[in-house]
């Protein structure tokens, strides 16, 4: 086991990727219990107060205090992400094993389908979703939800159409496996490595989805606070205040700065 | 039919046949035949070895008799429990995410061993047969050379008591040395264990030292069946002797 | 050629299937589409005679073919919002027709500026022998593609708008007055755009020079006598582009999503900002066009992709 | 000659080569021998300059052609002898070959390489339809124009011997060039690996890890074993009289009918 440890530690993707998403975990849970301050909270004395010690990122248009509202909306991206990526990667996962290891007309169906909403560009779908359904967060996370269960679907796919004419299948079925127990006890162990990379991209893609959805208004809604939200607000402030709009934006691609590194140093372990 | 076992397998005018890859789904698969009407029986305790040169068919002859591939006519009797098979490639027959130990248990579990301790034992029994100590049980098969994973595979195979066994080729991707010390592993096991060998290979020298008999095929069909001695000192077919003299 | 048909087939379908799944989505929506234009005190022969103009009381089949021959028309129905003069409302394809070619010239000018940068960028870094400059560049990829667009758009303004004043913020310039103005003005939303999609495409490309730099060909180049550079540009570069032309095609999708989101950063009037304004306002026949025009051109893109894979793969058997 | 004296090559701690010492000369065959890791390809790349960038040669080591050092070359001094002076051919004909690049051209550029004159295109079209003809490929006028994956196994293996030829180096390392291939193919490059050799005087590297395939080949064998040369001499030698314990159990392990035909039978009474 040693060697494998001494490559973990040279791998500087993991470590600097491991160390930011970790920090924004932390800051995701906090943000649910505590925020210095009410992150509603209007005070119009303190309006467009720079970066300072009081207020770490300042205030906004209504002397709200930003590094608040930057901690509630991270703990709601993140939650918005992990429900997404486990809808779309559970139901994704099951449908690309099954069509991927049984193929035949079941597995053209379903890919034709899958090629359909691959036209769909990922914000377009949720948007479609949630013009139906409406804006608001739960509405946001089943469209996100829906729109990756194609992309999980399709990598475990191929994983299994690789994986499904190996010896070690052919033998476990001559031994008496039946094929649910190939799929789910023989063959998913090996393509654990390649899920948990899609997870952290499937989670990546699914922040700056609802950010987008947020930024266009039509994501998250007040007074759930959203860095996307936050951030249409801000761009209106841009030459008077741009600390307004770079917080939140730079928390969003430090988050996703994080993940993409932990998943390069996934990938290349 | 025979009261006592005199056959373990008995082959009856087999065609097989494969679907080559329709152009798409909408055309009817084209079915292309690779076995012509090949009859043969396996006597129990005997290795009947299948030789010719690649493509002519004796990998889809071990498929059909496996059971892997369905598309045939004419009848296969099997007078023996599940057969197992040991294959070419040790790199692709051993689950890479599952350690040696489960590897070997899993043929127990399937065949309804239920106490955990029994199975530790057997998987470890097996191990010393086929010349690997326990330790290797928390081994992963990558960090096993080809030859240790060939005896992983081969104790996989077996560790279930089967009666067939159906080698595929199972030396050619091995060294020399290693090969030889695989063949007398086969052979010891087959005594130890009364088991029948179907051991299908494209080289004639290996197939006379481990075969009692041998199966010549060419483009599908069976050309010469015989005791290997007689068939080595004076071959009937043209095809047999070019491959002897090699 | 075979290849070919049967692919033409495949995408018919495809685009078949999307239409009915456009059609669809749009009749599961609550609410009734009379009413939104109407409005509520209606009188309700008023109501009668507008459901009948617009066919809603046939069965759904007849509506899909209904909608469907309309489409193949160009006609795509009415808007519920936008009115064409008093009591009429404006046909959607008159709509979008003044928009379309924004967004056109967005996704074609941020296509143009990911092939212009990101095939030099991939070859220095699948090429290059300092593992320094390797680490560098993948640091700034990782960096650009966690940048959502909508983000980099406000930086690109700040910075290129406001401080540098390359071109003034908001100031769009209809292709009809100033055609020069703006082309000027859309390379910034276009280079918003494309940023990102130039990092994955450049280390898309990096690491298929990388996989073909460990084929024995390449081995087998260099005993010939080969040098470096003349492996790297005559051997590796043609092998290494084959699948970066699907990955270009696989990317045409993130093109449109990232144009719709910049269009509403930068202000632009192109079907993207229609489509996020018909959103909130409801108005689906507009949304529905919408959705019709860019998934089939994303569609058509990978179409025209696969092919152009299938002509210079020569090894890419019937 | 080509000689190769203490050759050591070390990829990071561990040693892959050490103090290799072999020599080839030209119209003979030099026969190494060897399981998978013996060194015997590393030492075939050694020769040729085509380490990967980790390996380290160590000092002391030393690969002369006709005197001249070769190792610490320039890369590009290298570059003019390989495939002028010293051309090599590898196992795997299904990747060896530029997938996307038509076979003739493949040719030309071994020429346009090292010829210093190409009077015209027609010249070079000519020179490789000579070197076709010469590795026997059916219709070579049809061959030109081909793209590999076109190719059988053996048909691509022919034109590596054609292209590695075609510039007549002094010497040809063929790194187990039949194995991928069946037997009656083999036989087929075997013969005509032997026909260049006698036509041009060209001194042949020929490494295997199947002993039986020298006996009527090889001049001279090497027998290697975990980056060593243990043992080498004159095929007559290595074959009958044998003299490390290694090359003893290689030769036994060759599938002697006789020898296992008994192990078997005296099993059975057991």
């Amino acid at each position: 086991m040693a060697e494998k440890r001494t490559k973990v530690k040279k791998n500087i993707y993991f470590r600097v990727g491991l160390g930011i998403t970790l920090f924004f975990v932390v800051l995701m849970f906090v943000g649910l219990i505590y925020t210095p301050y009410d992150p509603n909270a209007m005070n119009s004395s303190e309006k467009f107060l720079a970066p300072c010690l009081s207020h770490p990122m300042g205030t906004d248009n209504f002397g709200r205090d930003i590094f608040s509202r930057v901690l509630k909306g991270i703990s709601m991206t993140g939650l918005v992400a992990v429900s997404t990526v486990a809808i779309g990667g559970t139901i994704g996962t099951i449908i690309g094993a099954l069509t991927g290891f049984y193929g035949g007309i079941v597995d053209e169906i379903v890919m034709r389908i899958n090629d359909t909403l691959n036209g769909f560009p990922s914000i377009l779908l949720a948007l479609v979703i949630v013009s139906i359904l409406g804006p608001g967060k739960y509405n946001v996370i089943l469209a996100l939800g829906i729109l990756f269960i194609p992309s999980f679907a399709r990598i475990v796919r191929s994983e299994y159409i690789n994986y499904k004419n190996r010896d070690f299948v052919k033998s476990a079925r001559l031994m008496g496996a039946g094929s649910l127990r190939i799929i789910f006890l023989h063959i998913f162990p090996n393509i654990l490595p390649t899920l948990l990379v899609t997870i952290t991209i499937g989670f990546n893609n699914a922040v700056l989805a609802e950010a987008g959805l947020s930024y266009l208004g039509i994501g998250i809604q007040p007074p759930d606070a959203s860095l996307g939200s936050m951030l249409s607000d801000a761009q209106s402030y841009l030459f008077s205040a741009p600390w307004y709009a770079v917080m939140p934006g730079m928390t969003i691609v430090l988050f996703v700065l994080g993940f993409s590194l932990l998943s390069e140093g996934i990938c290349s372990k | 039919m025979r009261i006592y076992m005199d056959y373990i397998l008995e082959v009856r005018n087999l065609n097989v046949y494969y679907k080559s890859i329709g152009r798409s789904i909408l055309s009817k698969p084209a079915k292309k035949q690779v076995l012509f009407d090949v009859s043969f029986d396996v006597r129990p305790g005997e290795i009947l070895g299948i030789v010719g040169e690649s493509g002519c068919g004796k990998s889809s002859l071990s498929k059909a008799i496996l059971g892997m591939n369905k598309m045939y006519e004419g009848q296969i009797i099997h007078h023996s429990g599940k057969p197992q098979m040991i294959f070419q490639d040790p790199f692709s027959s051993l689950n890479p995410a599952w350690r040696i130990g489960r590897i070997l248990e899993e043929p127990l579990i399937l065949s309804g061993i239920r106490d955990k301790e029994e199975r530790r034992k057997r998987v470890e029994d097996m191990l010393n047969k086929v010349g690997l100590d326990e330790s290797y049980a928390d081994r992963k098969p990558v960090a096993l050379s080809g030859g240790q994973r060939q005896r992983v595979s081969i104790a996989a195979a077996l560790i279930a008591r089967p009666q067939l066994v159906i080698a595929d080729e199972p030396l050619s991707a091995l060294d020399v040395t290693i090969q030889s010390q695989i063949m007398d592993l086969m052979l010891e096991l087959k005594r130890e264990l009364g088991l029948t060998y179907l051991f299908v290979s494209h080289d004639i020298d290996v197939v006379y030292q481990m075969c009692d008999r041998i199966m010549v095929m060419k483009e599908g069909r069976i050309i010469e069946l015989g005791d290997t001695l007689e068939m080595f000192a004076n071959p009937k077919n043209e095809y047999t002797r070019s491959l002897i003299e090699g | 050629m075979k290849y070919i048909a049967k692919k033409l087939i495949t995408l018919i379908l495809t685009l078949f299937l999307i239409s009915v799944l456009v059609f669809l989505i749009f009749q599961v929506i609550p609410g009734d589409p009379v009413l939104s234009i109407l409005g509520t005190e209606a009188t309700e022969e008023k109501i009668e005679s507008l459901r009948e103009e617009l066919g809603l009381n046939a069965s759904l089949p007849e509506r899909y073919f209904d909608w469907l021959s309309g489409v193949m028309k160009g006609d795509l129905g009415r808007s519920y919002r936008y009115k064409e003069n008093l009591n009429e409302q404006m046909a959607v394809s008159r709509l979008v027709a003044g928009k379309l070619p924004v967004t056109l010239t967005l996704a074609g000018m941020s296509l143009l500026f990911i092939i212009v940068l990101s095939i030099p960028i991939g070859i220095l870094w699948g090429g290059t022998k300092h593992k320094w400059l390797d680490a560098l560049l993948n640091v700034l990829a990782q960096f650009s593609m966690s940048v959502p667009s909508f983000f980099l758009g406000i930086i690109v303004i700040y910075f290129f708008g406001l401080i540098m004043k390359w071109f003034t913020p908001g100031g769009y310039v209809s292709y009809k007055e100033d055609f020069s103005g703006y082309i000027q003005y859309m390379i910034f939303p276009a280079l918003t755009v494309a940023l990102p999609k130039v990092a994955m495409t450049a280390r898309f490309l990096r690491n298929s020079i990388i996989n073909q730099l460990n084929a024995d060909y390449v081995r087998t180049a260099y005993s010939k006598g080969a040098g470096r550079t003349r492996v790297l540009f005559l051997h590796v570069l043609k092998n290494a582009m084959i699948p970066v032309v699907t990955f270009i095609g696989v990317i045409a999708a993130e093109i449109a999503a990232g144009s719709i989101v910049v269009e509403q950063v930068f202000g632009l009037p192109g079907i993207g900002r229609l489509l996020v304004s018909s959103i909130s306002t409801r108005d689906y026949p507009v949304v529905q066009a919408l959705m019709l025009y860019i998934v089939s051109a994303v569609v058509i893109v990978y179409f025209l992709v696969d092919v152009l894979y299938r002509y210079i793969d020569p090894r890419v058997e019937e | 000659m080509l000689e190769i004296d203490n050759l050591t090559v070390e990829f990071g701690t561990k040693k892959v080569l050490d103090g290799v010492s072999l020599t080839a000369e030209k119209g003979k065959v030099l026969g190494i021998v060897g399981e998978s890791g013996s060194g015997k390809t590393m030492t075939a790349l050694a020769v040729m300059g085509l380490l990967s960038p980790d390996a380290r040669v160590a000092e002391g080591s030393s690969i002369q052609l006709d005197g001249k050092e070769l190792i610490g070359l320039p890369e590009k001094k290298l570059a003019a002898i390989r495939g002028n002076d010293i051309a090599m051919i590898f196992q795997e004909p299904m990747t060896s070959l530029n997938p996307t690049m038509r076979i003739g051209r493949q040719l030309e550029e071994a020429l346009r390489l090292h010829g210093q004159k190409i009077p015209s295109k027609s010249w070079l079209r000519e020179k490789v339809m000579e070197a076709l003809k010469e590795a026997c490929l059916p219709e070579p006028e049809k061959q030109y124009d081909r793209y590999p994956h076109e190719l059988s196994g053996g048909m691509r293996q022919r034109v590596m011997i054609a292209m590695g030829t075609i510039c007549r180096p002094d010497y040809l390392l063929c790194d187990e060039p039949t194995t991928a291939l069946d037997v009656t193919t083999e036989k087929g490059i075997l013969e005509l690996i032997n026909r260049i050799r006698t036509e041009h005087n060209m001194g042949i590297i020929f490494i295997t890890h199947d002993l039986k395939l020298l006996r009527g080949f090889a001049d001279k064998v090497a027998v290697m074993c975990k980056g060593k040369v243990v043992e080498q001499g004159s095929v007559e030698q290595i074959f009958n009289a044998p003299v490390e314990e290694y090359t003893r159990r290689l030769i036994a392990s060759i599938p002697d009918r006789q020898h296992r035909r008994n192990v078997k039978a005296a099993g059975a009474e057991k």
